[in-house]
């Protein structure tokens, strides 16, 4: 069965910089804005772009990604013959491997892209925040005739060696990658999202795999490997917010980002919807003391206290008197009463006792809570 | 375990929400902030192990074929068994049947293709989150024709009075059906019955050219059955007028009454969507309210109930009110003791006051 | 949330005997009596006995595998808090490893078993054909009050060497386990078939991943060390039929069972369906040539040939003059006019050219062809 | 590419088939051994990428929701768009229109909703399993306001006298609609055109009472709007009436015929089920004849369609039928020229013998 366009998503990566909230779940499976899950975004970016036919290649503690995913329901991809395929490492008569790299884990799934013939492949990882059209990508790599198209955004000059800086002609034909350049060129960073011309990708996947030396991916391998050959290859300008929550902070600062007014991305936006499983939770509730501003709320939460700056999930409890401030409360957290929480990020099932008092703002980054580790930032009440 | 199977049987409800049921059946009817009435039978049917629902609708049907879609929301989307909505469609030119009787008639297929031996029959206005386990095991022991399922109250209140009373002996017998107000032992119109018996009178009530199931069926032939009666003693309720409705919808804002509603069994279930987290901007303030996901709220929302996706907008103010589906309300709006049907628009600086006693009712859609 | 059983269905075993069968393919998802995958039957007894949370550990080549399981809508599983899961191999912090035996496979997935909370615990395998209720081993298992009941049917005295043999007391308790005996005691051969309490195994499996000289199995390993510990264990007999398709010859006999009169099994039975995918494709069609026998024949095929003693799944043509008997035609195969096959098995979408002579009663077994191999098996017309 | 809605309208169809449309619509009558009527057009639509399609029904409207369910079995269960089963189900009193109008008017959300710009119109008696690509693009191309398929057809058959025939100009623009029965150009009542357009002939129609929205908004407007034929030539059928039914099946037993609807584009979609392959056993002998999943057959078949689950016993004969879904024909017994609706059982030894011209027809359930 023929299709113009398959989607790989690449979401087997640990997420190690993301500590305690990786540590038994796959990084596009942690939650998110509070009802979401991190891989929601790209899996409705396609979903938005009507590209149907999508392979979601899992490694990494898949349980609840896999349980979360399905075979796409949310996303409108539970087809017959195409829709969400889960491409987890596997044995063959030669045995098996691991996916050892971006371009590793695409390469072993040749024969899966192969079955829809597709023209094009469009590569993207599950653990980025963004809302793009990735048809208007894939118009522009047509008409430029491009046998690979980076979506890229302007970042500061002052930052720009901390990204994959793509160099570019006027006409944005990229002639160089530099990997964290010390002295950038340009200010256009690489933001992971790849189409690339099948025919052609195919053939660097099967050459890199022969290759002893390669780390099989795409910014370091294949990318300069096509770039050495002179093909043709453009970036794509994208305006709006993009986020790679890899760390703690940045994850908890693209949470806080969704409480900003004027953010481009916006889960309230009814033309560009981001898709999710809904739960049978009632509607939440605020009691007479309650007191909610500048937050998101979800279904089944239970506010006594007051709630500021905050993310919170569904099913939470914050009990009387207690305040919140800075946080993201995941799934049925229960927070007691008079406790204190700030610039935290409480785990699911996490109970609170009553008078707990967390203050992340001592920390670098908001501290992780779960109940193993609670007692160990449980600070005195008034010590703030 | 024997096996239960399930009736909605609507067709003898009729459309008491005014402006709200104008386009939808009662059954349909939004409650509670994500919620259709229908979802609370349903939802006790599926949490009691019941897998296999039948829906006998009277008209104005498209509502509740779009809420229960496939079933799936409610786990009845299966292969075999699942849910069944039965509109009335019928044409048999030889049938003889009236009433409820037409739907018993034509769709005995559902009753004969199960395995189920016994069936628990529901209309949708008694609300309850409750499951049938208990009932049924009594019903089995007594070996009981009939199980009715009855709630004595403590107060008699106005949307008690359509509802029959039960007089029962010291071992759960059924001694007597009446309307006497003084009778505090209130049928919930939910019943068990034993599936062979279900099609004996109904081929009786058809041939006798009877027209209600339950009254002419069971209620007049109580002499010749035995008819159990099994208390449910949790939080109730019965919304049949407007007036019951809305001092429902309130009274399920105090705290006790909405965790006995919602935590303390299973979760209710209804259709799922698609809506975010509600966003409570700078210089919102709320209190004592329910809020369903997708609402965006910026100003001020008291004892009140906001279906999902509604817009509070800066400085409005809604109080006592039942906010419907995507309204949306404008700056400096007051909306005091009102119900606003799903999307209906209330312009800025409009005021909106009813009484708790008749509350101002907006039907859909309406621009204000 | 609570579940009295879970079934856990091993089906990433590679299917080695099965040659060409499973070259690519995973055993469980290997074609079988005209429109069914083996997996099936196993998935279609859990759905009849009303087990409707089951792990299925895939391993080996599962892309078709998982596209035909999906989210186990066939078999009414399709469930949101329980359901289907598919569980493949998967990394952690600690690294990751593939299944290296029956018991292990569990063992990795005790997180997902644990989930459920269950009291009880069924385990099968995914390349069996057999019609089974499940409920009623559960009932005897409870009766017995015991820690493992194992499946047994009765075998031929003079074959019972060639079975994992179970020696039990007269009230069917298990006293011995053993494997392949030269002097059998008993003639109750296991079927791979076993519930156990839960509680019990899951002790047993933490053992066994400690010892470095398990081959992680449950007959070889946890069946033996439960039994040394005299722990209750009872036989569970069955008397249908059963058949494991382990190597050509037996895939080839059990389709050719399905066309005796007086099987045990039927896929007619409307009481105990066989559930799978169902096409679009026409009703078939049997042209003024065409002569069907004895056979299976499913949708969209066309027959203008003489089909005696076979089974032919979906989308098969049979030429003019053309003359198949005791074989297996898989889905998209194409025979030419004036063809003999006898005795083969003919895989997807193979196209046989007019007048080709596949005899494979010249062979020990019945010979599997596709196109690359054809040429090989091609005889002289006339020279049988 | 402007996108495509599709709209399957049956309002105006009658159920032509005697005893086999008693209980079913025609539209869902089966047909060629695993069909219905409706799948030719549904795969059509879908075969040609639309991806909303709304079913305007009449009566007897339980058959259709049935077998269309969810629509999975199309790939329309999708979350936005998908299949939309509209019974007529009406409250609004204020509504004046009429006929097939009632339809259009109350549900002009679906129209409204979706973001295409054209929607193509047809009903379920036309059989074809053609793509509407071509057609849309010359829609396109020549910025028509309407455009009709047509069929120019070499013998005119009993079937297409109710069919309006199609006069045009050099350039394909319709200069005139008839039911000349010399004219060979017939119209497949499947037309695609401007949703603005439709919903503004919709009001007009409305406006002055009119009660058809082809006859009246289009045909009658026909001088003020662009309209084109598009030529279809491709193996086609009209099913209207018993004696086209019955021909049309045996017309497919022919392989050419066959090979033509089935296996010359892509393939027709219907509701899935469980049946197993076709068991041939000893002494069958069946020849020209189709036969779907879960027959099993031990007597002689020819020149007949057998739907799913048919039973055919030893030395039983079937000629020239068409034998629906489980019908159980037994031992000794022999049929020709007949139609056995679903489930009838036909005795050990019967005879039974229709004429070509009036077949025998046995109604649904019945034991001979």
């Amino acid at each position: 069965m023929k299709k113009e366009i398959v989607g790989m998503l690449l979401a087997g990566g640990e997420g190690k910089r993301l500590g305690l909230l990786t540590k038994h779940l796959a990084k596009p499976a942690v939650h998110f804005g509070g009802k979401y899950r991190i891989i929601d975004f790209t899996l409705s970016n396609c979903s938005n772009s009507k590209i149907h036919t999508v392979g979601v290649l899992t490694q990494y503690s898949p349980l609840e990604l896999n349980r979360h995913i399905g075979i796409g329901k949310p996303w409108d991809m539970d087809r017959q013959r195409d829709g969400l395929a889960t491409l987890s490492p596997y044995t063959a008569q030669d045995g098996g491997s691991w996916y050892k790299g971006t371009a590793d884990a695409i390469s072993q799934n040749i024969h899966y892209i192969d079955q829809y013939d597709p023209e094009y492949i469009l590569v993207i990882s599950g653990d980025h925040i963004y809302q793009m059209d990735y048809r208007k990508m894939l118009e522009q790599h047509k008409e430029t005739g491009s046998e690979a198209t980076i979506s890229v955004m302007e970042v500061p000059w002052d930052e720009a060696s901390r990204f994959g800086i793509l160099n570019t002609r006027e006409n944005l034909e990229i002639y160089e990658f530099d990997e964290k350049p010390a002295n950038p060129k340009n200010n256009l960073a690489s933001m992971g999202i790849y189409i690339f011309t099948w025919a052609s990708l195919r053939n660097y996947l099967i050459e890199d795999m022969k290759k002893e030396d390669s780390s099989h991916d795409f910014g370091k391998d294949i990318i300069p490997a096509m770039l050495n050959d002179d093909h043709r290859m453009f970036a794509y300008r994208f305006d709006g917010y993009w986020k790679d929550v890899g760390t703690v902070k940045s994850y908890w600062e693209a949470n806080m980002d969704l409480l900003e007014e004027d953010l481009s991305l916006s889960l309230n936006n009814r033309e560009w919807r981001t898709y999710s499983h809904d739960s049978h939770y009632p509607p939440h509730y605020v009691d007479q003391d309650g007191k909610v501003n500048n937050s998101l709320v979800t279904s089944g939460s239970w506010i006594s206290g007051s709630v500021n700056h905050s993310v919170l999930f569904e099913r939470v409890d914050i009990g009387k008197g207690s305040v919140v401030e800075d946080s993201i409360l995941h799934p049925s957290v229960s927070v007691g009463s008079d406790c204190t929480i700030k610039r935290a990020i409480i785990m699911e099932e996490t109970v609170i006792p009553d008078e707990t008092v967390i203050n992340g703002e001592q920390y670098d980054e908001p501290v992780v809570i779960n109940q193993q580790n609670i007692a160990d930032f449980n600070g005195v009440k008034g010590g703030r | 375990m024997k096996e239960l199977m399930g009736l909605i049987n609507i067709e003898h409800e009729h459309d008491f929400l005014e402006e709200l049921t104008y386009f939808r059946c009662g059954a349909a009817t939004p409650f509670a902030g994500r919620y259709r009435l229908i979802d609370f039978t349903l939802s006790n049917m599926v949490n009691s192990g019941v897998d296999e629902v039948a829906v006998f609708t009277n008209h104005k049907y498209r509502s509740i074929m779009d809420h229960l879609s496939t079933g799936a929301d409610w786990e009845l989307a299966r292969r075999h068994g699942g849910i069944f909505i039965l509109p009335p469609d019928w044409n048999d030119p030889s049938d003889i049947s009236k009433g409820d009787l037409r739907h018993f008639h034509n769709n005995r297929d559902y009753f004969h293709r199960s395995t189920a031996e016994h069936v628990v029959i529901s209309g949708s206005q008694f609300l309850a989150n409750m499951k049938y386990e208990r009932a049924f095991e009594r019903h089995l022991e007594t070996d009981a024709d009939v199980t009715c399922i009855t709630v004595p109250v403590e107060n008699v209140l106005p949307e008690h009075s359509p509802q029959l009373r039960i007089n029962e002996d010291e071992n759960g017998w059924v001694t007597g059906f009446s309307n006497d107000p003084e009778n505090k032992n209130v049928f919930s119109n939910v019943y068990i019955i034993k599936k062979d018996l279900l099609l004996k009178l109904v081929d009786q009530c058809i041939a006798y050219h009877k027209d209600h199931f339950f009254m002419d069926g069971i209620k007049d032939n109580l002499p010749d059955l035995a008819i159990q009666s099994f208390h449910y003693r949790g939080y109730t309720m019965f919304i049949n007028s407007v007036e019951s409705f809305y001092r429902n919808n309130m009274s399920l804002l105090e705290p006790d009454h909405f965790k006995s509603l919602f935590f303390k069994n299973h979760y209710i279930r209804t259709k799922t969507s698609n809506e975010p987290p509600v966003k409570y901007k700078e210089d919102s303030s709320v209190s004592s309210s329910m809020l369903a996901n997708g609402c965006v709220v910026e100003g001020e929302v008291q004892d009140s109930v906001l279906f999902r996706g509604v817009n509070v907008a800066k400085n409005a103010t809604i109080k006592n009110s039942v906010i419907m589906q995507r309204c949306k309300v404008e700056e400096g709006a007051y909306l005091e003791n009102v119900i606003l049907d799903k999307d209906v628009h209330v312009s800025s600086g409009q005021k909106l006051i009813g009484s708790k006693e008749k509350p101002f009712i907006a039907a859909k859609r309406q621009r204000i």
